[in-house]
């Protein structure tokens, strides 16, 4: 029995996939803490203890994320673009664009026939196309993460923000805040704003169908939706998993390439 | 003439209630979506400890952020003016007054009579504003009000220089990963905050004394200290009193 | 790039919303309404250029026949040559080639459309386009570029040594179009012999590129033709320029914007000169009555600008100064240095003077004319330089009596914001309180007009200015 | 024997300029690779390439320049005014790009505020954006009044035979850089990157005669080391911006790669090719500046730059190519957009990369990407 971990340390979350060859065991996810080692440490033994598992029952640990090179337990560290593009593909078979979305980071990834990573793109610029760039402005609204994420269906003329700058966004929100203007006008004007950023991203590689999406912003439906409205095609949901643990997902994936790699 | 100032910032919502120049009572409250009710309720907090009630404010001038939302203000005016006039009363001799609140930092240059002479807001795109602060301390999973303390025990000197605030957070991240102590982490955020300040300062012509440093982050005093550095100034606080308040505090005395 | 905005070429429904908008005076209520239904945002805009009288009429026109020059080029077997706003069209209108201008272009998706023109800005970066870039010209060269407007034929620029952001962008439209390129290039002086030398071989050198590239030859009388109209268009500019100096102000806020649009689009063409009687001859009368050009009629504050305008929809800027009482006096765009403007006619040497005698002296007059755009000239070299960038702004709100400053601009000019902190403090004191403002001209995503408008308001009052 | 380089490419004020300071020699500073520092050696004067390294904050700089300005001149503004260029008698501003030229004022500026913050000698230099003969004329103009300007300051004499000497002494040092660099081209490998790169920034750094005189050493103790660097990393290439960061480079190598070239602004890019020793010196200084067109400044040229950095790409077997630029680059940012689609285009793997300059730029992030690059390359 070919047990496997991948272990995805993120600026926001933590997350854990375990494993026995294509089957998932267990996962899990945390809120990371400041030290990336302890982070691992939990949501490893978390994971492990929902499956029933010790950690010498793991024969291979991929370790990504922005933490990966502090993990303590990891056999091998891979890039947070791999682990997603491999997660992903997973996911949706038929992916050829993946748009990751995480908390201080967005990707967006092409994968060519056969899966590998053909290009990329990450966000450089200023931070609105990040999951923190949400958090803030929920936090701004008093709304939490999830319900940002709604008011947007209930929109009918989305606010347009500058969307440079999250400094500069927060003044604007907090001026239609004052304002009276309604909030689902308000947080459906962010995710789009948020969707506006991305889609540059996208344009620059070029899209290609399918497209899927990960990371933690991919729950936001309100971001999903302006997504597909702005790209004109279709976003492809993941179904076998909650996408944020694509990271980890495809982090075991590797894990399991290398054990059947060594046999 | 009992009078009522109120800052309604993007964090805070500060309530005064002077009798000519003198402060009766005060309160800081967190803001909320609902900006007319907040200071409604800061406004009989305030009432209640000067035992006074709402017949008796003749004028209420409001500030700040949301303060076109306040409907039973008498009057507004600008931050920059309040500021101004907050400052004057606490210190004559003030010339250069630094306000750094959640949102924005602001260098604000008067003359002896308080009239404005020179003002800048923060650059776009700066992370020298008090919610930097506050995302950071979330980040390093401390409390806002120990950052000045902890910070003080730093040993190693660290650059951070991100002018991004979500950016600067990665920074910081990355900086905990490779095994660097908060302190010294601290430490660094707050030079970072102060250089940015500080060219705001500069920007608008020489530095006159007395320099005042006002709103909440004038409570860090981390951040204090690395602006005094930066300036090469010794930069003063309003005494014995909250320096959150301030704006407010214009805001009463430009009721009177 | 939103698939919609491919459907439809960007000049060419520029050129119809034009079409319907200068009908809107002339119809029925029916066709009236009807006609509104194909400019949805443009009402406000119409309305503020009908709202202007005559000039405003004759805005229209203009714009709509230069948008329709360049629809219509490929029919009427004319070049079409993409150029920057800063290079002058005289000789491009003389010899008989098409100008597309972006900035213009720019301005004109800003101040009609919602979303302005976001989507072809958004399109360059798309394509590798530095998204820091300035934003006047990615707007309208997007949708060049996504070949979402009519095709070009060539490229003509004169913002080397003076603004690389700008010619960085032409150049890279040229690349990726694969198109010819022009650009000329300016020493930092301005005025001693050898720039002058330097100036002439490089234009000369240009005219031979554009002959090469339209097989014809420049055309003496054409070039005198428009030479003519440019000086009768000078005289007229510098005696509104004296105009606008009486308090109150004569002048409405927007004829400024009509004067540096209309020089833009059609320098040494008739209709430009049409377009300038027409604002003199109300700017005369409201000096007669003694009347301010303001809608409220009551002068509160003059205001000069130092660098350009805030182009949003519905030209929101205008509307606010005139809403508060305040005259608009100008700024870097709108300015000329003919050798008889009003600042220059003190300065020795740096005035373009118009010879029409021979055609060497008639490419000299136009070489100087371009080297005095406004960009080309102002903010080449040190800013500081006598007569440079402060030293005019300096001299030139005394001369109109400003009682205060205004920088406007767009995040992308590494030119002026380098120096905008130094400029402010400079004309701070010189006595001008001095306001920048943060926004984009042409991309309210950089700062929202809630928020440039709210800090421009505080500016005013904070400096006890109204 | 790395050392000496080593040294100045890490420090504003190398040790070996301090001590011909001492000597009385005197030092010159300018901003950009267009200048022919030739001039300046003819005149025996050090001419030093203006650096921003060691910047920790940019308090004073951004008092005077706006926010939406690269960090590389807003760097060097900080340093004059807090006096880390206090070794400098002089000090010129080219027109490179904009933001660049504008240190001119604002250094100007800085001097009335930060006394002595500015050179005794200060030169506006002016560099023409293309290459038609009347603009090499002009340029030769520019170049006049600067030894103009350098003779009656320093009370100098600047001869044609002093400038023909100092043209020959560069040309040596040119060409022993293509040796060094040629030797990267290698399949095996005998210098990092990192280290390669320190000798081009020293280049730049470094008195001459002792620069050709080291280099010449290491080149022989290059060529006999059995030590073999990047065997089965992959190679790659640095192009885009200014950088004359060494960390830029190691954090590369870090990551497991060799880099075998560079196109970079300090690198070998302005070192390309020799200039004319016979003639006049004058012209043909101007002559062979001018016609370096490596840097987008020269506008219209682009396809002559694609040329060169495939070429080298082919040269030095380059498996991937890392372009950066500096944040609020114009010229770099989008040139890096057209070659990424030109390059990509041949099938050769690109990453773009925008970042603050030198000590500002933040790592972590920089290093997902590169990781995740290499990754790319290898699957
Ligand atoms: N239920 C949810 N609904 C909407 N957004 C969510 C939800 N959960 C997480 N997010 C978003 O996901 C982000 C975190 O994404 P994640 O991929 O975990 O980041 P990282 O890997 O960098 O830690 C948060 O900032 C938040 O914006
Ligand atoms: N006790 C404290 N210690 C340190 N910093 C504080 C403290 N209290 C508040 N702050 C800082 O002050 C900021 C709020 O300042 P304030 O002037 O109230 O802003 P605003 O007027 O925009 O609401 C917070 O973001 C935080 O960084
Ligand atoms: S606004 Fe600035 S950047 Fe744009 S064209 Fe003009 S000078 Fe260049
Ligand atoms: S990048 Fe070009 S313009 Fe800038 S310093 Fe280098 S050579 Fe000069
Ligand atoms: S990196 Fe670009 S913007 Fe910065 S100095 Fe060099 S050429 Fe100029």
């Amino acid at each position: 029995m070919t047990i496997i971990a991948g272990c995805d340390v993120g600026s926001l979350t933590s997350k854990a996939v375990i494993m026995q060859q294509d089957k998932i065991l267990a996962v899990e996810i945390i809120k990371s803490k400041a030290k990336p080692q302890e982070s691992a440490n939990l949501v490893l033994e978390n994971a492990l203890t929902k499956a029933g598992l010790k950690l010498p029952d793991v024969q291979f640990i991929v370790g990504t994320g922005y933490g990966r090179d502090h993990i303590p337990f990891v056999h091998k560290t891979m890039s947070e673009i791999s682990c997603h593009a491999r997660g992903a593909k997973w996911l949706v078979p038929s992916a050829k664009t993946i748009i990751d979305i995480g908390g201080q980071d967005c990707k967006v990834i092409k994968l060519d026939k056969t899966g590998n990573v053909s290009k990329f793109i990450a966000n450089d610029k200023c931070a609105s196309g990040t999951g923190r760039f949400l958090e803030v402005m929920a936090r701004m609204m008093n709304i939490s993460i999830q319900e940002l994420g709604e008011v947007s269906e209930k929109s009918k003329q989305p606010i347009q923000f500058a969307s440079m700058c999250t400094v500069w966004a927060q003044a604007d929100v907090v001026k239609y805040l004052n304002s009276g203007f309604a909030l689902e006008d308000i947080g459906a004007g962010i995710n789009m704003a948020m969707a506006n950023r991305v889609s540059m991203l996208v344009s620059a590689i070029g899209i290609e169908t399918d497209i899927c999406m990960t990371g933690g912003v991919s729950k936001n439906s309100g971001v999903f939706v302006s997504l597909e409205r702005i790209l004109g095609h279709k976003i492809k949901k993941a179904r076998k998993l909650d996408p944020q643990l694509a990271g980890a997902l495809g982090a075991a994936l590797i894990a399991n390439d290398q054990i059947k790699g060594r046999a | 003439m009992i009078v009522a100032g109120c800052d309604l910032g993007s964090q805070t919502v500060k309530v005064v209630i002077m009798d000519d120049m003198r402060l009766l009572a005060k309160t800081v409250i967190p803001a909320t979506t609902q900006p007319e009710k907040v200071v409604e309720e800061a406004l009989n907090l305030t009432l209640d400890q000067a035992n006074l009630r709402m017949s008796d404010i003749q004028r209420f001038v409001a500030t700040g952020y949301g303060q076109k939302q306040v409907s039973f203000a008498t009057q507004t005016a600008s931050e920059i003016v309040c500021h101004a006039r907050g400052a004057l009363w606490h210190l004559g001799s003030v010339r250069t007054i630094i306000d750094i609140g959640g949102q924005d930092a602001k260098a604000i240059k008067i003359d002896g009579q308080g009239k404005v002479l020179r003002y800048q807001y923060n650059d776009k795109c700066a992370a020298g504003t008090g919610r930097f602060l506050q995302i950071m301390a979330d980040a390093l999973e401390i409390q806002l009000d120990d950052m000045g303390k902890i910070a003080e025990k730093f040993t190693e000197s660290i650059t951070i220089s991100n002018q991004c605030v979500v950016f600067a957070e990665t920074e910081v991240v990355s900086l905990i990963n490779d095994g660097k102590k908060v302190p010294d982490i601290l430490n660094a955020l707050h030079k970072a905050l102060a250089a940015r300040v500080a060219s705001l300062v500069k920007g608008i012509g020489s530095i006159e004394q007395d320099v005042l440093m006002t709103g909440g982050v004038a409570k860090n005093r981390g951040v204090f200290h690395a602006l005094e550095e930066t300036l090469g100034v010794r930069i003063q606080q309003p005494e014995g009193m909250d320096p959150q308040i301030n704006g407010a505090i214009g805001a009463a005395l430009i009721a009177s | 790039m939103r698939p919609e905005l491919s459907e439809y070429p960007f000049d060419w429904m520029l050129w119809r919303s034009l079409i319907s908008a200068s009908r809107l005076k002339h119809g029925s209520e029916k066709e009236y309404q009807s006609a509104l239904r194909y400019i949805p945002y443009f009402k406000g805009v119409v309305n503020t250029i009908y709202n202007m009288g005559s000039p405003g009429q004759k805005f229209l026109k203009i714009i709509e026949t230069y948008v329709e020059r360049i629809v219509t080029a490929k029919e009427n077997n004319r070049k079409v040559a993409m150029t920057t706003f800063c290079f002058s069209p005289a000789l491009l209108h003389a010899m008989d080639i098409v100008p597309v201008s972006l900035e213009p272009m720019t301005v004109l998706g800003s101040v009609m459309w919602k979303r302005g023109c976001l989507d072809y800005m958004d399109f360059c970066t798309d394509i590798g386009f530095s998204e820091t870039g300035c934003s006047s010209q990615r707007g309208s060269m997007g949708a060049y570029l996504a070949r979402a407007a009519s095709e070009i034929d060539f490229i003509v620029i004169d913002s080397a040594g003076v603004c690389d952001t700008n010619s960085n962008a032409f150049s890279f439209a040229a690349t990726y179009l694969n198109k010819p390129f022009y650009g000329l290039n300016y020493p930092a002086t301005l005025i001693d012999d050898q720039t002058k030398h330097y100036h002439r071989d490089d234009y000369r050198n240009m005219i031979t590129f554009l002959e090469t590239h339209t097989g014809k030859k420049l055309d003496i009388d054409r070039l005198r033709e428009v030479l003519n109209q440019h000086a009768k268009q000078d005289a007229l500019i510098h005696e509104i320029e004296e105009l606008q100096m009486l308090v109150p102000n004569p002048m409405p806020v927007t004829y400024n914007f009509l004067i540096y649009a209309g020089r833009f689009f059609f320098s040494g063409v008739s209709l430009y000169t049409e377009l300038l009687e027409e604002m003199l001859e109300i700017v005369k009368q409201n000096a007669k009555q003694g009347k301010s050009g303001l809608t409220g009629g009551q002068e509160k504050l003059r205001a000069f600008f130092i660098y350009i305008d805030h182009y949003s929809l519905d030209l929101k800027l205008w509307t606010l100064l005139d809403q508060r009482g305040i005259s608009h006096l100008g700024n870097i765009l709108s300015r000329g240095f003919s050798a008889k403007a009003p600042y220059i006619k003190y300065v020795q040497n740096h005035g373009y003077q118009i010879d029409t005698s021979t055609l060497d002296s008639m490419i000299d007059s136009i070489t100087e004319i371009n080297a005095r755009m406004p960009m080309v000239r102002s903010i080449r070299g040190p800013y500081d330089l006598p007569h440079m960038w402060l030293e005019e702004s300096a001299a030139l709100a005394k001369l109109l009596k400003a009682d205060c400053c205004v920088y406007n601009g767009t995040p992308g000019c590494r030119n002026t914001w380098s120096n905008v902190k130094l400029i402010a403090n400079d004309l701070e004191k010189h006595g001008f309180p001095t306001h920048i403002m943060y926004g984009d001209a042409f991309d309210e995503r950089v700062e929202s007009w809630e928020i440039t408008s709210t800090r421009l308001e505080e500016f005013f009052t904070i400096r006890g200015l109204l | 024997m790395i050392d000496i380089f080593l040294n100045a490419a890490r420090t504003i004020e190398p040790n070996a300029v301090s001590e011909e300071k001492q000597h009385g020699k005197l030092v010159v500073g300018y901003t950009c690779s267009y200048l022919p520092a030739e001039i300046l050696h003819a005149a025996h004067i050090i001419p030093m390439r203006l650096r921003g390294i060691e910047t920790h904050s940019l308090e004073i700089a951004d008092s005077y320049y706006g926010p939406f300005i690269c960090t590389f001149p807003k760097c060097l503004l900080q340093l004059a005014s807090q006096g880390s260029y206090h070794f400098l008698d002089g000090a010129i501003i080219s027109t490179g790009c904009d933001g660049m030229r504008r240190l001119d004022e604002c250094w100007r500026k800085a001097g009335s505020d930060y006394h002595g913050s500015l050179p005794s000698f200060f030169h506006y230099f002016d560099v023409p954006h293309k290459r038609e003969s009347y603009a090499i004329s002009w340029f030769i103009e520019e170049i006049r009044k600067l030894i103009q300007h350098l003779k009656t300051h320093f009370n100098v004499k600047i001869t044609d035979d002093a400038i023909r000497q100092s043209i020959q002494l560069y040309n040596h040092g040119r060409r022993l850089m293509f040796e060094l660099d040629s030797l990267r081209h290698t399949e095996q490998v005998r210098i990092s990157g990192a280290h390669a790169f320190a000798v081009s920034v020293a280049g730049t750094i470094l008195p001459r005669e002792l620069f050709t005189e080291q280099l010449a050493l290491f080149l022989n103790h290059v060529k006999n080391t059995n030590t073999i660097m990047g065997k089965n990393q992959k190679r790659l290439m640095v192009v885009g911006s200014v950088n004359d960061d060494l960390e830029l480079i190691e954090l590369i190598e870090q990551c497991g790669a060799i880099v075998v070239s560079e196109h970079l602004c300090f690198g070998i890019r302005n070192e390309d090719d020799l200039v004319n020793e016979t003639g006049d010196p004058v012209a043909a200084l101007a002559d062979r500046y001018l016609s370096n067109s490596a840097c987008p400044r020269m506008f219209g040229y682009f396809s002559e730059r694609l040329n060169l950095v495939k070429e080298k790409i082919q040269k030095a077997h380059v498996h991937g190519v890392i372009m950066q630029n500096i944040r609020f680059c114009d010229l770099h940012g989008s040139e890096n957009g057209l070659m990424e689609h030109a390059l990509e285009a041949l099938g050769i793997p690109c990453m773009r990369i925008e970042r603050e300059y030198g000590s500002l730029t933040e790592t972590g992030r920089i290093k997902m990407r590169i990781q995740a690059f290499l990754e790319r390359i290898e699957s």
